[in-house]
């Protein structure tokens, strides 16, 4: 094997004869440049290999004297790991900077070279003052490289870097020097057991400040402004060799360093590291422009990973121990990969403000690029930083680190603000120039792309619990074959994805039991069922299939998830892909983004659940275990339920929920209304059968939890009439419907998680159907403003056939089977004796006829429009599942005993107690009985009845043409005044005055306004002045001193 | 006695370094930062550090000096023509 | 030599007040090179064992009693390092602060405020 | 003003911070451990009487070709950034005195000279590889200020640089090779203790640093002075 040191002799022999060889020929030179970066990639590469081989770890005795007595090197497997990224990371930026390098000085590549060596060397010295010249020899490398472009924004970046860096230097020196007289060596492992903490002040001030030089050079808040603008100014081959390769090297001395800090400095560190992350996420937000954006992800990057690590170190586990690895290793390659990626994007691009970034879509390549940086960022699977966020909130919860996790989760939110606005903002940019991809820039980001998944992957191998992750392996390369497929045209994909949902479902429904089993049917069965309005669409729909795929590999994970682990991976990967098919709607940007941020949100608070979880059962994922626990109930309880209200879009949580099912496209809104929403409900049901009735001193937390069903449904109803958008207002009902489910659960009685099942299946037939009929309409008639519209029944009559029978179930008037939930809700009020509920539910539920008839009334009665003569009926593929789902109502009309007899059976299991009671079909209950074919056939016969003497006595209507204007008089000002449905229910808004203000939407922009106003006011502690940012340095570290020492 | 030079030398060395700092022209504040280097290899060789006090001497004081005269001379000459 | 140490500090401090106060970017290199200075004289200051001589086995020196006559010749390696880093800071300073000035014809750092927030 | 009496008070307590290392810091009265094995077995193992000599070429080896390499950096740094523009104007040269001049002549061979000595005896007496090379420049910059004319032939230059690192870092892989470690200076026999050649490799190591040295520290005043090219 190659002695790690000829990294260092190939890259200073190189460097020194550069010069030379450069007067032979660019080329020449230029072909050594890269010859030595890939032998330094090549050597790293070998000894990761023979490391991971079980090679021992290799010390590399300079001169020939062994430590402490001479400077040695080490090679183990972190160095191999770390070396291997920062020398690709050398080799890549190197390939994106030649234009560059062809057309300067040959100093260029020296400096580059010099770079990459100097932190070579701070990975793999073991010498304390070693690191010091290899500290200098980095940051002066990089100083003289910064000079690449000499404008003067780049000029003032780097000199206040280079100050900034003296101080860190100065502070290095003076420590090191001490350390030296304390411990009577310079070899870092002999010292740690040397140094004797306690002995003296000096000696614990020295660490203090070889360790305040270290976390300088890490850019800690606010003692960071400097590195801001070195990232905002700096050429972006450089800058990603900053931002990844730098603070990768200053990590790996900070790591080197621990074993002379004490649990204070580990504290402060900790400390000191996750105040930068949340802060410096917070300020971002405020951020336009794109580098300087990734500049305050990056600094807030490193906090993380150098807190995260400080707190494992200081909670007892082993500085390379495997948990140290995964978590702090995971997060910091992830950041190191994808920020690498997104500075070199940001140079191909070279757009200053991140709204400019829209020529991305036109190359689909990096399009898929960024958005796997960004996710990888944000923690989503399948990326490393999801496996390494999962393992430490895990870890934390079981050292009872609830501060830290909630922190974290902040900044994590908080970042995932800005970068879900900019990749939304790159969705709906128009597009109006092209650009152009050289194969040298192009391929690096294309390596951190495909990097970064391989590490996700990787790190899905060895996270604990990960062998139960296979259940994913099949449908992850299913939908890597999609993306790769998506070429291909839409019907063809469409068929496929069609044939192997429809083969998975085949499988695995038979093997699912009780409410597993129900689910099944409505996230796989109508998933399938819902696939086929793809066939009306046309060209290549690109970037549809593999994300649907991905929503409904969450979707079944969801159903056969027997732990933790499994169960969280399946939730974030339903929340993403059904993120990526909502905001393929043209105006769905804004509502994606707010979906996104209230499932992170909700994601979060499950996953501090689910931590806490793991620490009060004794370290174990096992889902099943849930119902054991005998510490934390209620907290865990509360935990999960709000992750899964923000999927349900319970009142307050909900904000979401209009635009992102409004603007979806025709097929998206029916899976997301009608399939998803159950996946909360999934969730509800799985938490609620296993912890039944936990209670916060005296108040049960079911019984608020009805009062905020019971206001849901109220809420979301009465807000669905003022909508003019048809189907926003069906997204509202949805709002309302979910209040129902929710109501009936949290009675956790047999009838009560009946009707909530009822009221489930029935709005997943129902909401299905009337999103399909009105997507359909809205599909022809082109706009989504009922106002526009009047008249359709003519033009569309089977999709008017649909809304009829949709919102005649929906209503829950006889005889479909919406009836059936009213009846059951009825039953269930009087039996639990929850009257003012009861009240509220019935309110509402009558504010739902006031929408329902507008759907018909204003969409398809009244007069056709003049541009709507012409309109066709609905393409066929949007009309088959709704005849599909018109004789799934109609069959759970007449028979609901089918359904509901086998629901009621599993669970008696859980509530054995006041099950129906079913004879022939007709369901008895302590309070009456209820014969679903009966009630059909009877309001069918009443109403044919009615109908035949309608036709027979109003033979005699006179038609009143369009342009019969009766009461003329006044010319109305805007043209939807004409329209006799437009602000149809005004005077209710009137009259219910305060109830029906936007409370929910008012208190989340006030949140989101409070924390951009705060951004906004903390970020101008940047003022650009070299020297208050060396002022800001000096107060830094005495603040730090007065926390870490004084007290 | 070594205590005296010590302290004498500080007190110039301070006294340049508080010069150099204050002084307005920059010609008389990089000398005396020069000078301050020159008395630091004065002391190294109290300090029975003979090599650091060569150094100190022909880079601290030598050819830092030369190279802020260098820098000085280049800025003021584009004073001129620039 | 505790005296040196101190005189050492006190030039950090004044080395530092000149980076903090002073507005022309040449007197803040300066600043920077007597903080370095003083660092340097603290470094060496470390090494000194009273009473002893410079760390040369000469005829002067009793190379088997070397150990209790010579003075720790470490610190001095480390500081003569120190000393060419801080030349070779200073220098690459000094380009920037050329650099500076012939963009913008001033050297008070107050005006290279183009970055922020 | 407010700044400043803010700045002053900031470093009062900076200084306050940091005062434990003079007041809490008690002088040693022996060496360190390490320093004690350098004084103790230094002289036999590398033969080199200035034991800061050999803790800088051998011991410490590495942090000096680092050293040497932050010089080079620095030389490339400052030759990379004083690059010239795209417009550049050339500005007339002032002359010196003549007594620079004839004194400079005078003087120039003595003080290279010099500078050699003083970098092969660095294993024997005070100063080595640096200080001889900073004479070495410091002759040529001499030069440089003397006559107007001068000019440093930037090829001879650049191959003196490269050679002499190069040749540095050769003698290191000779050291892995030959003896026991990257650096060792013992794959040459360490010869008669106290006289010039001896201590191994060390004179030659010192002698290719003195190059290096002198040759990188001239650039960087070349560059620093010339017009941009």
């Amino acid at each position: 094997m190659v002695n790690p040191i000829y990294i260092f002799i190939l890259a200073l022999g190189a460097g020194f004869l550069l010069t030379l060889f450069d007067k032979a020929g660019r080329k020449v030179s230029l072909t050594i440049f890269y010859a030595v970066l890939a032998a330094m990639v090549a050597i790293s590469a070998q000894w990761l290999i023979a490391l991971l081989g079980g090679s021992e770890t290799a010390m590399i005795f300079t001169a020939g004297f062994k430590p402490p007595f001479s400077i040695n090197l080490q090679m183990g497997l972190e160095e191999a790991i770390f070396t291997l990224a920062v020398n690709m990371l050398g080799l890549l930026s190197g390939l994106y900077l030649i234009k560059k390098f062809n057309a300067t000085k040959v100093n260029a590549m020296v400096l580059f070279l010099m770079m990459i060596m100097g932190i070579n060397g701070l990975i793999m010295t073991r010498d304390m003052f070693n690191l010091f010249v290899f500290m200098e020899i980095t940051s002066i490398a990089t100083f003289a490289m910064i000079g690449i472009d000499r404008d003067i924004k780049t000029l003032s970046a780097g000199f206040k870097y280079m100050i900034a860096s003296g101080i860190a230097s100065v502070l290095f020196l003076i420590g090191t020097i001490y350390l030296y007289r304390f411990s009577g060596m310079l070899h870092i492992d002999s010292m740690a057991v040397a140094l004797d903490m306690a002995s003296s002040q000096a000696t614990l001030l020295a660490v203090f400040i070889l360790l305040m030089a270290i976390v300088i050079e890490l850019k800690p808040f606010p003692a960071n402004g400097w590195a801001l603008d070195v990232y905002e100014a700096v050429d972006s081959g450089v800058v990603a060799v900053i931002a990844a390769g730098s603070s990768a090297g200053m990590l790996f001395a900070l790591y080197k360093i621990t074993p002379l800090l004490n649990e204070t400095l580990l504290l402060t560190v900790a400390g000191i590291g996750i105040t930068t992350f949340v802060a410096s996420n917070l300020m971002g937000l405020m951020q336009k422009n794109a580098k300087r954006l990734l500049g305050y992800s990056s600094i807030g990057q490193i906090g993380l990973v150098a807190g995260v690590f400080a707190m494992l170190v200081y909670l007892g586990y082993p500085i390379n121990g495997k948990m140290v690895m995964l978590i702090a290793g995971g997060l910091f390659i992830n950041h190191f990969v994808a920020k690498a990626g997104l500075f070199w994007l940001a140079g191909i691009l070279n757009k200053e403000n991140t709204e400019d970034w829209g020529a991305l879509r036109k190359k689909p390549i990096y399009l898929f690029a960024f958005g796997a940086f960004i996710l990888a960022l944000v923690g989503l699977p399948p990326f490393p930083s999801f496996f390494a966020k999962w393992q430490m909130v895990m870890i934390f919860a079981k050292d009872n680190q609830f501060l830290v996790i909630a922190f974290i989760l902040l900044g994590t939110l908080l970042e995932a603000v800005y970068l879900f606005r900019w990749l939304g903002k790159i969705l709906e940019s128009e597009v109006k120039e092209k650009i152009k991809v050289s194969f040298a820039q192009g391929l690096p980001v294309i390596v951190a792309t495909l990097a970064v998944l391989g590490l996700g992957i990787y790190s899905a191998t060895i996270v604990p619990g990960a062998g139960s992750l296979n259940i994913f392996y099949l449908p992850l390369l299913l939908i890597a074959a999609l993306f790769v497929l998506d070429f291909l045209p839409v019907w063809v994909k469409n068929t496929l994805v069609i044939l192997l949902m429809g083969f998975y479902t085949w499988q695995l429904l038979p093997g699912l039991e009780g409410y597993r089993f129900l689910f099944g049917v409505i996230f796989l069965v109508g998933g399938v069922i819902l696939l086929i309005p793809g066939y009306a669409f046309k060209g290549k729909r690109v970037g549809f299939y593999p994300f649907a795929v991905m929503m409904y590999t969450g979707l079944a994970g969801l159903l056969i998830a027997e732990n933790t682990l499994q169960f969280f991976t399946a939730w974030e990967l339903m929340t993403l892909g059904s993120y990526f098919l909502i905001i393929r709607g043209k105006k769905a940007k804004p509502h994606a983004l707010s979906y996104m941020l209230f499932s992170l949100g909700g994601a979060y608070a499950m996953l501090s659940g689910l931590g806490l979880f793991f620490s009060v059962n004794g370290n174990n994922l096992d889902l099943a275990l849930l119902s054991s626990i005998t510490e934390s109930t209620s907290i865990i309880y509360i935990l999960l339920v709000i992750g899964f209200l923000t999927k349900l879009a319970s009142m307050g949580l909900h904000i979401w929920l209009p635009g992102a099912h409004g603007e979806a496209e025709t097929d998206v809104s029916p899976m997301v209304s009608a399939i998803l929403l159950k996946a909360g409900m999934f969730g509800l049901v799985v938490v609620m059968s296993a912890i039944q009735n936990p209670m916060i001193g005296n108040v049960s937390i079911n019984y608020v939890l009805s009062w905020l069903g019971a206001i849901t449904v109220f809420g979301g109803n009465l807000m669905a009439i003022y909508q003019e958008d048809a189907k926003r207002l069906l997204a509202y009902s949805s709002v309302g419907n979910l209040g129902y489910v929710l109501f009936g659960l949290t009675l956790m009685t047999h009838l009560g998680w009946l009707t909530s099942i009822t009221y489930a299946l029935n709005h997943f037939l129902f909401k299905a159907l009337l999103f399909l009929a009105i997507g359909g309409v809205v599909w022809r008639v082109k706009t989504k403003n009922m106002y526009e519209m009047g008249g359709l029944i003519k033009r569309m009559p089977i999709s008017f056939i649909s809304v009829l029978i949709g919102i005649i179930a929906l209503s829950g008037v006889p005889p479909l089977s919406g009836f059936a939930g009213k009846w059951l809700t009825y039953n269930v009020l009087i039996e639990k004796g929850w009257v003012l509920q009861g009240v509220v539910l019935i309110i509402g539920g009558l504010i739902a006829f006031l929408y329902c008839f507008r759907l018909i009334h204003t969409i398809f009665l009244g007069q056709l429009k003049d541009n709507h003569r012409k309109v066709k009926e609905a393409p066929l593929p949007i009309l088959i599942p709704q005849v599909i789902f018109m004789f799934a109502i109609m069959f759970f009309s007449a028979y609901p005993n089918m359904v509901l007899r086998p629901v009621g059976d599993f669970l008696i299991k859980y509530f054995p107690q006041g099950a129906i009671n079913w004879q022939n079909g007709v369901a008895f209950t302590a309070f009456g009985h209820w014969d679903g074919l009966g009630v059909l056939m009877i309001t069918g016969v009443v109403f044919m009845a009615v109908f035949g003497w309608l036709l027979l006595t109003n033979r005699k209507t006179q038609k009143v043409g369009q342009f019969n204007i009766v009461y003329a008089a006044e010319r109305p000002s805007r043209p939807e005044l004409t329209h006799v449905g437009y602000n149809f229910f005004a005077h209710y808004r009137k009259a219910l005055g305060v109830l029906s203000k936007p409370y929910a939407e008012k208190f989340w922009d006030g949140l989101s306004e409070l924390f951009h106003s705060t951004a906004d006011f903390i970020r101008k502690l940047y003022t650009g002045n070299g020297q208050t940012y060396l002022v800001h340095i000096i107060v830094f570290i005495l603040v730090v001193y007065a926390f870490a020492m004084g007290g | 006695m070594t205590t005296i030079i010590i302290a004498v030398l500080g007190a110039i060395m301070i006294a340049a370094a508080v010069l150099a700092i204050v002084q307005k022209s920059l010609l008389s504040a990089v000398i005396a930062a020069g000078a301050i280097s020159l008395l630091a290899s004065l002391l190294y060789i109290v300090l029975a550090a003979p090599d650091v006090a060569m150094t100190e001497a022909a880079i601290g004081s030598g050819l830092t000096t030369i190279v802020f005269l260098f820098a000085l001379n280049k800025i003021r000459k584009e004073d001129k023509h620039g | 030599m505790t005296l040196i140490t101190i005189l050492g500090l006190v030039l950090i401090m004044i080395g530092l007040w000149g980076m903090l106060t002073q507005k022309n970017i040449i007197k803040i290199i300066i600043g920077f090179s007597i903080m370095d200075t003083g660092v340097h004289l603290i470094m060496v200051s470390i090494g000194y064992l009273k009473d002893r001589t410079a760390p040369i086995i000469d005829s002067a020196v009793d190379q088997a009693n070397a150990v209790n006559t010579v003075v720790d010749p470490i610190p001095s390696a480390l500081v003569l390092t120190a000393i060419v880093i801080g030349l070779a800071v200073t220098a690459l300073m000094l380009s920037y602060a050329i650099k500076l000035y012939e963009k913008k014809g001033t050297l008070d750092i107050n005006e290279f405020k183009e970055l922020k927030w | 003003m407010v700044k400043k009496i803010f700045i002053v008070i900031i470093l009062g307590f900076f200084a306050v911070m940091l005062l434990p290392l003079a007041k809490d810091f008690t002088p040693f009265q022996e060496l360190s451990p390490v320093a004690e094995k350098y004084v103790e077995d230094g002289p036999e193992e590398l033969g080199s009487a200035n034991l800061v000599t050999s803790v800088i070429v051998t011991y410490r080896g590495l942090d000096t070709l680092g050293e040497v390499a932050v010089l080079f950096i620095a030389a490339a740094g400052v030759g990379f950034f004083l690059r010239k523009e795209e417009k550049g104007d050339k500005t007339p040269k002032r002359g010196s005195s003549q007594i620079l001049q004839s004194g400079t002549a005078f003087l120039f061979p003595l003080i290279l000279a010099f500078g050699v000595y003083i970098f092969l005896h660095g294993h024997l007496t005070p100063g080595g590889g640096f200080q001889g090379g900073v004479v070495i420049a410091s002759g040529m910059v001499l030069l440089l200020l003397s006559s107007a004319s001068a000019k440093i032939n930037e090829n001879v230059l650049h191959l003196v640089e490269s050679l002499s690192g190069a040749s540095y870092v050769a003698i290191g892989i000779l050291g892995l090779v030959l003896a026991t470690g990257f650096l060792d200076n013992r794959f040459l026999d360490l010869g008669e203790f106290g006289t010039l050649l001896s201590a191994g490799a060390i004179p030659l190591i010192y002698s290719f640093i003195g190059l290096k040295v002198g040759a990188e520290l001239v650039g960087i005043v070349n560059n620093m002075q010339k017009d941009q090219s």
